[in-house]
């Protein structure tokens, strides 16, 4: 199984029955895929839809019917379409369970870093600072390093997108949830020890006991 | 009361240097046929208020490649590396808005509000020159309202009054945008008669929209 | 023709073809039946419709279709329904061309009182604060005294339904309009004459030359 | 997942001295069933936030009537004299917001913004207590959210999902309130198999609605 995979896999986990949840572009997307068809679980795209669905075959697109990134999907049978003031009422009103973001840095505050790097890539931020300011659950899905750096720091060099503290990170290494005073090391991915997690990362990790592998269905 | 005009004649009605904003969102729900005859009439140092500027030779992103457009209010650029490019070269002006509260500041302006406090930017980058409010003990910045010259409407159906409906994704930030310009001009994919679009499935109503674009010259 | 039939035929006048309109409850609803037919206007309830008529017959009532008064209605062909906050979106984002309303006291500076009487009728604002202060342009069709007591003042006695300047006044004896500095009085009702008027109103009227009697269709 | 449930099991969840928002103007789009059940369950000490209190006999006004109604926030208590002698004996208070304050109140408390800034009620008895924001040299309200434990929603036809539309002006308050509460309860007039109502005609969406009342017990 890739990094990729496997994160995406373990965040699917988190998904539970019922669930509104929107997935941000990249990595996170992939987090559909891994999901039971029988898990009811609402996807959201902040372009204005509820009950999206990946397009079942080619062919079948609509010009009217994309994704946030213009990517063609289609509908569950229950969808709703609506404008982006309304979609980003469920956003922000706490109305969406879970955000998955992908990050460029998350510090020891729980802060993420996700939506430019000064000097060379200012993308802007889409929706993603509402969505980590409204989202009753916000998840980073991220490669633990980039480029060999570590991406969980001590404290954010670049722009932050919230001050609002995540509530989960899943690499490709380890399952992170900030809590008040810093990072606490949760899970580690099948056959990965203590000190692999610890050298990919810039900050002090708080360590409880026995740290498990990761559940991956 | 007669409100439908030929595409050369609606585009004619734009001033250069004109405040534009565009439905859509990468492409989807865009007037094409309008943003093509801007094109071909050479509208020049336009602002545009849009979601984004699409891709490359796509909606909004065929009036940058034209370069036509001085200052763009836009929730992201990423997906458009030639308003980068030109972003850099300092010859457009680039406003990032969180996507969330550029519906807000749009809606705002439409419906006569002064502004509206929001949770999203609260701490980063976004609250550079902003007021602040505090409610109940928590920070909210003050998002002002955004209005244009002219809007551009991207719609499913129209009626002969200018009734509109939208379809799918393609509604997102149009319904918004038609209630916040001085003049707005629909580009609608169908127009049917009076009484075909029932009371309940109008989303702008016939008495925001100025003209009604139709399907010849 | 009684003094409520007078009134509502002068205000008819002040309608143009293609203007969104909002009735009071009470007198202003009666302005509805003097416009001609065929005069394109669009009258607004702010329950949440735009193209209210009439109901043309008993037993073609909808127990879903009434005004904001909670009476029956029908909608004309073209018509639009939508919820509360687009309705005053509609009013206070400027949209709204005119609303007449009804009035217990207007003074001096263009105040409009119409909500309460403290320690006798405390009804509420409604919309009327709303329409007072968003609408293009706001007239106050009334009639001139209430049991022999001038409405209109040096100062309101009564809360302030605004403090937004009034557009016009019409009564069964005058046309006022106010202006910086005090009331216009524009035109006098069919055979009244100015001492009258003067009578009837408890804080000075400006005049300019010659006052015409009030055209009535 | 299943939120069918019976109008007695509905209401049996409602606690005294509950805060609930419920839909209708006048009565028209008022879920008369919950109101009779609450009325049969004997609830009392309810604040009720609504647009007004109907007529006697009617809609909320049978709440009132049964005297269950410790505080309402509405817009105007003008048609049912018994909410006036109740308040005047000082049995029920009554807050009085302006109508469209009242909408962007709800919507703010459901969409997650701090609240709004608007013109109505600038310099008259609404401004008490209230903070003001000058924006451009106008000054302006800040509006604060509102929020309920429950919502109690009519409408025309709800599919097995949740998924909810209204008919005409029955619409009014109810997809605002939708957002705002805790638990949402809808009734609605029909219902239909899930795919009955297009993703377009959706006016709420079923994953803001937590229950939806059966036809019979």
């Amino acid at each position: 199984m890739d990094d990729k995979t496997l994160i995406a896999r373990r965040v699917a986990l988190e998904l539970q029955p019922g669930y509104l949840v929107n997935l941000g572009i990249g990595l996170p997307t992939l987090v559909a895929s891994h999901v039971p068809p029988d898990a009811h679980i609402f996807f959201q795209s902040e372009n204005g839809i509820v009950g999206m669905q990946a397009v079942p075959e080619d062919g079948l697109e609509s010009e009217d019917l994309t994704d946030a990134a213009g990517r063609p999907i289609s509908a569950l049978p229950g969808a709703a379409t609506f404008d982006s003031a309304m979609s980003f009422g469920l956003i922000r009103g706490g109305h969406l369970d879970v955000t998955v973001l992908g990050g460029l840095q998350v510090d020891n505050d729980g802060h993420l870093a996700n939506w430019m790097v000064p000097g060379s890539l200012v993308p802007g931020m889409g929706g993603a600072m509402d969505l980590v300011s409204g989202a009753r659950r916000v998840i980073v899905a991220m490669t633990h390093t980039a480029k060999g750096e570590p991406k969980i720091v001590a404290k954010c060099a670049l722009p932050l997108t919230s001050i609002r503290r995540v509530d989960l990170i899943v690499t490709e290494l380890a399952v992170i949830e900030p809590i008040e005073g810093g990072l606490l090391l949760k899970e580690r991915a099948p056959g990965v020890d203590l000190a692999t997690i610890e050298a990919a990362t810039a900050t002090r990790l708080i360590i409880c006991g026995d740290v498990p592998e990761m559940p991956v269905r | 009361m007669r409100k439908t005009v030929g595409i050369e004649e609606a585009v004619a009605k734009i001033p250069d240097g004109a405040r534009l904003m565009i439905g859509g969102f990468m492409g989807v729900g865009t007037p094409m046929r309008l943003i093509d005859e801007i094109v071909r009439q050479q509208k020049t140092n336009l602002t545009v208020i849009a979601n984004d500027t699409a891709r490359p030779g796509v909606g909004i992103g065929k009036l940058i490649a034209a370069r036509l457009v001085r200052r763009v209010v836009v929730s992201h650029i990423g997906t458009n590396p030639e308003t980068q490019r030109q972003m850099i070269a300092g010859d457009i002006d680039v406003e990032l808005v969180p996507q969330g509260s550029l519906a807000e500041k749009i809606r705002a302006g439409g419906y006569g509000l002064g502004g509206v406090l929001t949770p999203t930017g609260v701490g980063t980058a976004v609250e550079q020159g902003k007021q602040t409010v505090t409610v109940g003990g928590k920070i909210f910045l003050v998002e002002l309202p955004v209005r244009a010259e002219f809007a551009l409407i991207n719609a499913r159906r129209a009626d002969h009054l200018g009734n509109l409906t939208y379809a799918l994704t393609a509604r997102n930030f149009n319904p918004l945008m038609a209630m916040a310009a001085d003049t707005v001009v629909a580009e609608p994919q169908e127009i049917v008669p009076v009484g075909a679009i029932a009371p309940d499935d109008v989303a702008t109503p016939s008495v925001l929209v100025d003209y009604l674009i139709t399907r010849k010259h």
